[in-house]
């Protein structure tokens, strides 16, 4: 998020973002309520903006109204949800680019909170890419979690019967 | 279709034609840009100032927008332009389908002199007296000894009790005329007058009416709306527990009469007052859908919007007489933003907290949200709360029930005055007339038995106060979303 | 009276027992000392760790609390104990009302074996295939090889699609007879396995029963809910588009014979499935008030609970088959707390922004809050929201309707999902079975029409973004108030 | 509010309050949360506190459950609020016997925020206690402010059509 001076002299704010894998950049002014012109990706875009409660927001842009709601990481409008993110420009390329591919050691991360009920596989083992590892039970359903590609187990961070957090790293294979 | 109202009747109706497809419009004022009204519709344009008169008032502005969005209908709610047969006209004028009845018929039952005519015509009981308005004080007298005292003075163009006065002695009468005659032109424009007997302890008993543009009209039962307080209505129900099957049908078919023969379309209101041996007599007609019509739709299952809609595009009415069959009893609590203990004083501003019932048999049209600053430039209602039962006595129950969930906090309301009401012994024996809720607050409130002790109520004060204090150092390190969240509070909910 | 469940069940009858003035004593686990049932009761007591086995499903515990406290009465809902009969004899020998059927018909009923048993009786169609378990691999070659394939193999003591196998070729069948049993075994705690005929392409329906302890026993209509995943119910609605009055006689007559057969008192559910030349065929008996009662409330009218009530204190029923009045049609979405964009995975945790639909027709159960923690112990459902509508396709536009306004942030729901099929052709034209959620599942979800600008939801993103920065440090000065309400959020909600 | 040692050595808090026109003292200890041992009046409570959300909370005391809705200044238990006030004990001689009587100037009020739609008074007026000085309209009720004690009008501090806040002194009687 940058700060400089927009044309016409109005102080403003440059915020990056990415939305549903977009990379966006939207130009605000510093000052927000009532009448605003923005750009978004340099296309300008003049909305009425009115907050109702924290994190409820009333747009009116060309006399379309659009009820947005935030949740968490994303924005509720017409009853769908648009994961968003703040993004940084001077580290994206360095964000680039990780995370993808099969070689090195890759986590299996917990995907909701729940309790360990199975752990099917040890240090050490070789496993197969969809073989599944552990399972896990929350609210009454149980769920496997597979192995994210074939090779070999280098860890495992959860015992039977430990409560794990969504996004928990449990198991890695290398 | 531009929705040409604000609060909840906006968004019941906005959440109507949601449901039936229809794209919305709604108008705001600069006190209503962040009215759920507009929240809910598809698009918002602003009319002007918070004032009703520079504002929802403004018909020629209504009309810009539906032109500028391509509007094709407008539904103008209950209130401001609803009964006002000049922009029905400009609506026309306009090829805007106005939702409600034609204009002419506006006119014939809009006025209550008109409409005591058209009533007579239709061969409808009504209370004796003058037709027309009195010219002077001379014929109120000659009127008065024809029918008897007590007598009741009534503006011609009146309501909300405005004009109104009662007269027991002749001697009285002079007077009287002349304060309720400046009175109504003080507040309509016109101090025609007129007189009729007084009904004593009448009932306000009322049909909902629904025609269609083909020459068919039903009644969907009757509503009691006789608890009033300065001749506002305060909880209405469905059915009537004095109404039977009978007396329905000869109130019901009589109500037909009249809109038939003033060649009615759409949802309108008949309303009567009852008298305690089932006599019935024409008051007056509300040429529109009404405040109270949540109760006729809980006991009859239709919608009655949705209804307002298809007749508004010329469909015949889906169902005839026999079709229409109540079941049940509902009642309806006109929650207000007003504090009973305090003159009944208007009570407008922030809406600091609420917590809202819900549940079996309960319905809730409601217009504001936590965080919502009342303005107080309208009607201070806030919420129609809805109970519906197998009985009156199980409807009465579970809109205790409800009330007893109901938490609105930031502004004073009238729940309190529910739970007294419901509690009553006279109301839940249905002994009820126009005059009951008057002689109920008349009375001292009886102490309601202390459940809660005091100690309680101390140390829930003492938590709640030392808890606010044991934080103030701590903001500092809030969460990105709490941040979010104070600053919208701090700042009066802008940005 | 003691309600030994909760969630938005026990909220649900502890609101019924309010409005008849019954008093109410909540139990509640570790995980569930802020939940809502427990903060709309007179009195809570807690049972014990957040694991059903130390809390819910003690019935010891809870009696304790019912001796405790003087409950003369214990409404156990469904799940957790409401189907026990052990826990329904331990009531009747510590002197407490149990509110459900007596131990004896459950036990009838409960067994699935037992209950096929007793509908033969009852001279009630039911699916060709074994009555009893079967012994051996042998055995269920032979009986399969009467009826014919397809069939499935089913666990006795069964339940939610544990223990289920269908088999089409003689050759699967000993293969799927093991696993079935071992599953059934695991699951619980029994390995009986029965065999019936395969009915293609079937609906469930429903029929649910009131019957009184003075032999009267009526049904109310009967429920739909053929949409299904993993045979967990996940719609439901009354009346069925596919029983028409002659079929709705013969259902509901024959699920009174056998519910009177086995001396079965208080609320219960019949389950059929229905093909399509309209033949119906006994599944199960539910000896309990079902999740998805609130649709036959909409539509008779009645509440189910204060008829429980009533029929446990030995009252007769209010009303005879006659008096039982359909109206209207009902629907039902059970919100889950789930992510159906990722293999519907449950999703507990915190709720950090709540807004709940409310209007004509709807209503909603739910026991959740904003701040409340779903916790991850129990049942993902966290509400069941209702739209009721003069004919199906009100109810479904209805809901639809509710939906858009439903906002629930800070954990994944399947509110996308019921768009998603509320919109579908074949549900919307009523061509449903039990296997049409899954067929609909395996399809590509159809990109939904785009009514969302891209720079939109951008500029929607940037506004919240850059607010949430702004304000960072501004955050000192803030009112009392303000103060308060964020150390709650900050703090987990704890002081 | 005092912060003082409380018997068995725990640390404690003292709040001074008005609840519903009674002086009570309250004992807390400083960490709050699950079960609590305070005392009201020297009396000894112990509780079960659980907040729900900002400004809701539930007590358990001896079983009974009380659903607690703190609104600005009170408390919404059961359906009915008390008002309350944190009183200091240091200031409260001060405050007690001011407000009563009819000897002084006294203030006429705005009971709701509105607009003046008639004054119907000029300073220096001679007024009766109970007439009419002034009419408020809000939500399109309109109301008549009366005069509190006989006496000479000595300010009037609005003119008709002026918006006005709860609580704004808008005439002083003298």
């Amino acid at each position: 998020m940058g700060c400089g001076g927009a044309a016409g002299g109005v102080a403003s704010v440059t915020v990056w973002l990415e939305v549903e894998g977009e990379k966006r950049r939207v130009e605000l002014p510093t000052e927000i309520g009532g009448r605003v012109e923005c750009s978004v990706d340099g296309r300008p875009v003049v909305a009425d903006v009115r907050v109702l409660q924290a994190g409820v927001m009333s747009l009116l842009i060309d006399g379309r109204q659009y009820r947005c709601v935030l949740d968490g990481d994303g924005v509720v409008i017409g009853g769908r949800r648009f994961g968003f993110e703040v993004t940084d420009p001077r580290s994206l390329q360095g964000r680039r680019g990780a995370g993808a591919g099969t070689d090195g050691p890759r986590p299996v991360k917990a995907p909701m909170p729940g309790r360990m009920v199975r752990v099917l596989a040890e240090v050490g083992d070789e496993v197969e890419e969809g073989q599944a590892l552990l399972v896990i039970e929350a609210m009454k359903m149980q769920n496997e979690l597979k192995s994210p590609k074939t090779g070999r187990v280098a860890r495992i961070a959860v015992a039977v019967g430990d409560a794990v957090g969504s996004g928990d790293v449990l198991v890695v294979v290398e | 279709m531009l929705i040409a109202n604000r609060g909840e009747i906006a968004l019941r109706v906005i959440r109507a034609c949601r449901e039936v497809g229809v794209a919305t419009v709604a108008v705001y004022s600069d006190a209503d840009r962040g009215a759920l009204h507009v929240l809910h519709a598809d698009e918002a344009y602003r009319l002007g100032p918070a004032p009703a008169a520079e504002s929802y008032l403004r018909g020629d502005l209504i009309l810009d927008v539906a032109r500028r969005t391509g509007a094709d209908a407008i539904h103008p709610g209950y209130g401001f332009l609803s009964e006002n047969a000049e922009f029905a006209e400009a609506c026309a004028a306009a090829g805007v389908t106005f939702i409600g009845p034609p204009a002419s018929a506006m006119r014939v039952l809009g006025s209550k002199t008109r409409a005591r005519q058209a009533a007579d015509a239709a061969g409808m009981p009504r209370v004796p007296g003058s037709v027309t308005g009195l010219a002077d004080v001379a014929e109120a007298v000659r009127v008065a000894a024809g029918i008897g005292y007590p007598v009741m003075l009534k503006a011609a163009a009146g309501g909300g009790g405005k004009g109104m006065r009662a007269v027991s002695r002749a001697e009285d009468l002079a007077a009287a005329f002349t304060a309720a005659s400046s009175e109504a032109e003080r507040s309509f424009g016109s101090g025609e007058v007129y007189l009729e007997k007084l009904v004593e302890r009448p009932r306000h008993i009322e049909i909902q009416l629904m025609a269609d543009e083909h020459g068919s009209c039903v009644y969907l039962g009757e509503r009691e709306c006789s608890v009033q307080r300065r001749h506002q209505k305060v909880i209405e129900e469905a059915p009537s527990a004095v109404v039977g099957e009978d007396l329905r049908q000869r109130m019901g078919e009589a109500a037909v009469r009249l809109a038939l023969s003033a060649g009615y379309v759409n949802a309108g209101t008949v309303e009567f007052l009852v008298d305690d041996k089932e006599n019935f007599y024409f008051l007056e007609m509300n040429t529109r859908l009404q405040v109270e019509h949540p109760v006729t739709e809980m006991v009859t299952g239709l919608d009655l919007v949705h209804l307002q809609l298809r007749v508004a595009m010329g469909e015949p009415l889906p169902l005839t007489q026999k079709d229409v069959r109540l079941r049940g009893h509902a009642i309806e609590c006109r929650i207000y933003a007003e504090d009973p203990e305090n003159h009944f004083f208007p009570s407008p501003g922030l809406i600091t907290r609420l917590i809202q019932p819900s549940g079996p048999g309960i319905r809730e049209d409601c217009a504001v949200y936590e965080g919502w600053n009342v303005p107080l430039d309208y009607d201070p209602m806030l919420s129609k709360l809805v109970a519906f039962g197998e009985t009156r006595e199980q409807a009465i129950d579970r809109m205790l029930r409800a009330l007893d969930e109901y938490v609105i906090g930031g502004i004073k309301t009238n729940i309190g005055l529910f739970r007294r009401i419901l509690m009553d012994e006279d109301f839940r024996a249905a002994r009820i007339d126009t005059g009951y809720l008057e002689r109920l607050l008349a009375e001292p409130d009886a102490p309601v038995e202390e459940d809660v002790p005091e100690d309680v109520v101390a140390l829930a004060a003492a938590l709640f106060a030392a808890s606010a204090r044991r934080e103030t150092a701590a903001v500092a390190d809030l969460s990105e979303e709490s941040r979010w969240a104070v600053a919208g509070r701090r700042e009066g909910l802008r940005l």
